[in-house]
């Protein structure tokens, strides 16, 4: 074992250099099984600190945006207040609703933490620094992404609560339509890069032709952070949990821990979001290039996922939610069409690349006017062409004909 | 449509968006709205019941407690119709005492109507905040003028409780100077959100003969297109001496109702202007008894409150207490149409048009 | 002990006639439609397996497989729909009662 | 062939796998045989893992767990609780005679009588690649089927809308 793998730019090594050492002088399985445990307790190490700060960093930024304070009394500068309310969360009572579908209810939770949590095992934190550096990342976490619904039909159908409920149906119709231009919008980063390995794709954002993607996919960005917000229940799409409507969408009836794990879930997954954001159009672990020599990757990395994740506070604090029927009318007549037209410009592209005699930085930076030019010209003309549904669903006397609540009310 | 069969779906009395202890019986069709019940009475008090064993000034409290945000206004109407009943006259000052408070309150709950109003649209509560940061300038002037910072019971029959205090007019002064750079940046936040319009813009139409049909007043009323407002209809006070505008909607939609707000906070600061300008020296204090008799009779004295018209119907039967002590409130009036404009939205717009009514359960229950 | 061809061929085996039974026996349409994809699902296990262990190098069974999912998705959409189209006249998803063409 | 870890999570697979699957035939409530559906198709998806076809295993999370699974969810959503049951019919126990038959019809064909010819060549192993120039090779791929597959899926799509559309 060289002493220079344990150096903390690189912690990736530190793996390799286990492995290694491990399968020259012990057992055979030890050389899979000590790596891996390594790997998830480093993993952690990053996300349950992560938990608690991202909980504290949120409820300060919108107490700023808020001119509020914020949480400032538990600790230095409220700092131990995630704790606290993580304790308090432990000892609450766990309260089951009579008419609940047991299992489901219980089991509603961990399968929407597990997801959560698995998505992380592909995101490159360094140039080494991946649990698993799948061939198939991105499929893998779309896939594994696709979980989450079904967490939260679970939850919603089994709580035998009408609330939750319409947050069953919404959550399915939601994500379901947003997908598909989730998917798309991928695609142009897969063009481009040429593989389906997140480790790749951030090599491929520094490999001579190509800076960090942003630069010549503006559009697909745009859309996938859209899609992803609306997939991690952020405002102003976060109609699965809408409180000034539905209380608190599938989770209204969770008490205690079974409520923390669904807070848990959904904090980890925003982190995955931006940390899949940072990584296909932010350079992933790469940073200013006269400052990476002196701070390791993985700390360029974790810095690009804080900033998202305070854009996503940003965008809470913000703006107000759309209604149903204009979220869906959004996927379909805007984000679907306008992520198809990217990937046929990139696909262009991409062809045109293999066959141009140009310098690298003159035809990147002709890339990127272009692909500006184009996206900003297709939301324009797309937002002139498209109107949110402002109608009402159906016209009176129809919806009258479906019938009326009874003379009496039922009790009080 | 698919054939499904509708739902009830009771919201509230518990719920994070209905304003208090109000309770929605709504019968939905997957999110369409098809029938809807207001349920109401959680919250009430029986005031009227109780004005009629207390002498008239005695009264002043419960008005305070109707509309705990706007207690200033309550208490005007209230000491209105006194005046009216018991022949008292007003002094000069304590008539533009009267409009300047009247107005402030204007202000204040029109920001905590729009502030809650744009938190049912589904902001996470930055435009209501901000919209309380102006509230408490005016609150803070209330606790200088009143020594209460909600339920103030300034106005009393025959004036006010006591003239402001020295310090009231520089912080007044310069809180008309700046808002009207607040009102602009609440506009600047909200009124060209695309989301806010796609939200409110074309939702919960109240016609304009519906509205005159269904006694709305108040934003909801002018929301709707009609010029009406009482300050300009039935002057009172000295409300014929200043120049203001009446803003109205174009199509009564709940944009329209939020927009009408916006344009009325600019139009008190106008008439604060004016009134704090114009404002003559004298004793605003009341030239009655504390408990008085009042001729057998009655009197209707209203005045025009951030919700609407708040009328009350006093009868007297010579006695200290009134015989009959009726109260015309605007929530409750503007809140029977409220089936009307949430009938074919969904749910996410049934609470917005509840927001955009602006009640305020106190005084829907009394 | 390996595992070899047979054992994904039991698997697929039992898995198809696993859906086989639920096809023949349930009277709930969702139902049935369930116990379809599983028999898709077992078939494409048989094609993946034959792929890995006769033709490891030509990836035939594994576009076979992709073709099959393409095929099992249409027929969900398909037949989920013919399916709410019945819901809708009948009120009813019961093969037992919806067998209109006896009449 | 298969290393021993491989042959573990075979076992443990293809066992869950069969129990969920054998679970949503038998269970009467047809919400928990959805989830128990998507419990099969993810068991599924490991079994894939273990062949070595780690695309189609993503494909099959993706398209099976993430799509099909949901679109049923959505039809158990859609038919209300009072039909929601899932009985057996008349037919059940000739069905289940009708299916132990072919299980073991099944088994014997293709286990005792027929003789594979296995390979001894290790398997492709990072397939996305080599999947795609099986299938878009200019020679012998299946550029046409798979053009034909996107069609039926328009066909489908717009077949579906058609039988749900308001009419």
């Amino acid at each position: 074992m060289d002493w220079r793998d344990f150096y903390i730019y690189h912690l990736g090594k530190v793996n390799e250099s286990v492995r290694s050492w491990l399968s020259a002088h012990a057992a055979g399985w030890t050389a899979y099984v000590v790596p891996a445990i390594l790997g998830a307790i480093l993993l952690l190490v990053f996300l349950l600190p992560s938990q608690l700060m991202v909980v504290w960093i949120e409820r300060r930024l919108i107490a700023r945006f808020q001119i509020r304070r914020g949480p400032n009394r538990v600790g230095p500068w409220g700092l131990l207040q995630s704790i606290v309310d993580a304790i308090k969360l432990l000892s609450k009572e766990a309260i089951m609703p009579r008419y609940a579908d047991k299992w489901p209810y219980l089991a509603a939770p961990v399968v929407g933490f597990i997801p959560a949590i698995l998505v992380y095992a592909v995101i490159p934190f360094g140039p080494d620094l991946a649990f698993a550096d799948l061939n198939i990342g991105l499929l893998y976490l779309v896939a594994i992404g696709s979980y989450s619904v079904i967490s939260v039909f679970m939850a919603g159908w089994a709580s035998s609560n009408k609330y939750a409920l319409i947050s069953a149906m919404r959550s399915v119709a939601v994500l379901v339509s947003y997908e598909i231009p989730n998917v798309l919008a991928l695609v142009g980063v897969i063009l481009l890069a040429g593989s389906l390995s997140l480790t790749d794709i951030v090599r491929a954002q520094s490999s001579g032709s190509f800076t960090w993607f942003i630069t010549v996919q503006p559009l697909a960005f745009l859309i996938f952070f859209i899609t992803a917000s609306a997939e991690v229940n952020r405002t102003p799409v976060d109609l699965i949990e809408a409180e000034q409507e539905i209380v608190a969408g599938h989770h209204t009836e969770y008490s205690g821990m079974k409520f923390g794990l669904f807070y848990v879930a959904e904090y980890t997954s925003i982190l995955a979001a931006c940390a899949v954001m940072s990584t296909l159009f932010f350079g992933g672990w790469h940073g200013i290039p006269w400052l990476e020599r002196y701070i390791p990757p993985w700390i360029w990395f974790i810095a690009k996922i804080y900033i998202f994740f305070a854009v996503f506070i940003w965008t809470r604090a913000t703006l107000p939610r759309l209604r149903i029927d204009q979220l869906m009318a959004f996927a379909w007549k805007f984000l679907i069409p306008l992520s198809l037209l990217n990937i046929l410009v990139t696909a262009v592209e991409v062809l045109l690349i293999d066959n141009t005699t140009l310098a690298p930085a003159v035809w990147m930076t002709l890339l990127a006017v272009v692909n500006y030019a184009l996206a900003a010209l297709l939301i324009v003309a797309w937002s002139r062409a498209f109107r949110m549904p402002r109608r009402r669903s159906a016209d009176i006397p129809e919806v009258r004909r479906l019938g009326a609540l009874p003379a009496e009310t039922p009790s009080y | 449509m698919l054939k499904t069969e509708p739902y009830v779906l009771n919201m509230g009395p518990q719920h994070p968006s209905t304003h208090g202890v109000f309770r929605m019986e709504l019968l939905l069709d997957g999110e369409t709205v098809v029938d809807m019940r207001p349920i109401m009475g959680y919250l009430h008090r029986g005031i009227e019941k109780l004005s009629e064993e207390r002498s008239y000034t005695q009264c002043i409290p419960f008005t305070d407690r109707m509309d705990y945000l706007s207690s200033m206004t309550g208490n005007l109407s209230l000491c209105l119709a006194i005046e009216k009943l018991a022949g008292i006259e007003v002094s000069e000052r304590a008539k533009y005492l009267r409009v300047i408070m009247a107005e402030l309150q204007r202000i204040a709950s029109h920001l905590f109507g729009v502030g809650t109003f744009i938190d049912d649209c589904g902001a996470s509560g930055t435009p209501f905040l901000y919209m309380l940061r102006e509230r408490e300038k005016l609150i803070d002037l209330f606790e200088m003028a009143s020594g209460a910072r909600l339920t103030y019971s300034y106005i009393r029959p025959g004036g006010v409780m006591r003239d402001v205090p020295d310090e009231f007019w520089p912080a007044v002064r310069r809180f008309v100077a700046e808002m009207p750079r607040y009102i602009d940046e609440y506009e600047q936040l909200l009124t060209g959100n695309e989301i806010l319009r796609a939200r409110t813009i074309g939702v919960g139409i109240l016609p304009r003969e519906q509205a005159i049909n269904a006694s709305a007043s108040g934003p909801v009323l002018r929301g709707s297109g009609v010029k009406w407002d009482l300050r300009k209809a039935d002057p009172y006070c000295v409300y014929d001496r200043f120049d203001f505008d009446i803003p109205t909607g174009k199509q009564g939609d709940a944009f329209d109702r939020y927009f009408v707000r916006v344009q009325e906070m600019r139009q008190s600061v106008r008439i604060l202007e004016q009134a704090i300008r114009d404002i003559p020296s004298g004793d605003p204090l009341p030239k009655v008894a504390l408990f008085f008799h009042p001729p057998a009779g009655d009197a209707y004295g209203r005045s025009e409150t951030p919700r609407g018209e708040l009328g009350f119907y006093l009868v007297s039967d010579g006695s200290i207490a009134p015989y009959r002590f009726k109260i015309r409130s605007p929530s409750f009036i503007n809140i029977t149409a409220l089936c009307d404009m949430v009938v074919g939205w969904r749910i996410a717009d049934a609470v917005a048009i509840t927001g955009s009514i602006d009640i305020v359960m106190g005084e829907v229950d009394r | 002990m390996s595992v070899g061809l047979n054992h994904f061929l039991v698997l697929s085996a039992v898995l198809f006639s696993i859906g086989m039974y639920g096809v023949l026996a349930k009277r709930n349409v969702v139902v049935i439609l369930m116990c379809v994809e599983i028999m898709l699902n077992a078939v494409i296990i048989a094609l993946v397996a034959f792929s890995r262990f006769v033709t490891p190098t030509l990836l035939t069974g594994q576009v076979f497989a992709i073709f099959v999912i393409t095929i099992a998705a249409a027929e969900a959409a398909v037949g989920l729909a013919l399916l709410i189209s019945i819901y809708r006249n009948r009120e009813n998803v019961d093969v037992e009662e919806i067998d209109l063409l006896k009449m | 062939m298969i290393t021993d870890g491989a042959a573990f999570a075979f076992w443990v697979l293809a066992v869950g796998t069969c129990l969920a699957a054998l679970s949503v035939v038998l269970l009467r409530n047809i919400f928990h045989a959805a989830l128990l559906l998507v419990l099969t198709f993810t068991g599924v998806a490991g079994i894939y893992i273990v062949l070595s076809a780690d695309f189609l295993a993503g494909v099959q999370l993706l398209i099976y767990a993430g799509a099909i699974s949901i679109l049923i969810i959505f039809a158990v959503m859609l038919t209300r609780r009072p039909v929601m049951t899932g009985g057996f019919s008349r037919f059940s126990i000739s069905a289940a005679i009708v299916a132990v038959t072919l299980v073991i019809a099944l088994i014997w064909v293709t286990v005792g009588l027929t003789d594979w010819s296995i390979s001894s060549e290790s398997p492709i192993q990072p397939t996305t690649a080599p999947l795609a120039n099986a299938l878009f090779d200019r020679t012998n791929g299946w550029v046409l089927p798979f053009e034909v597959a996107s069609i039926v899926l328009l066909a489908a799509m717009i077949g579906a809308i058609a039988i749900v559309k308001d009419k």
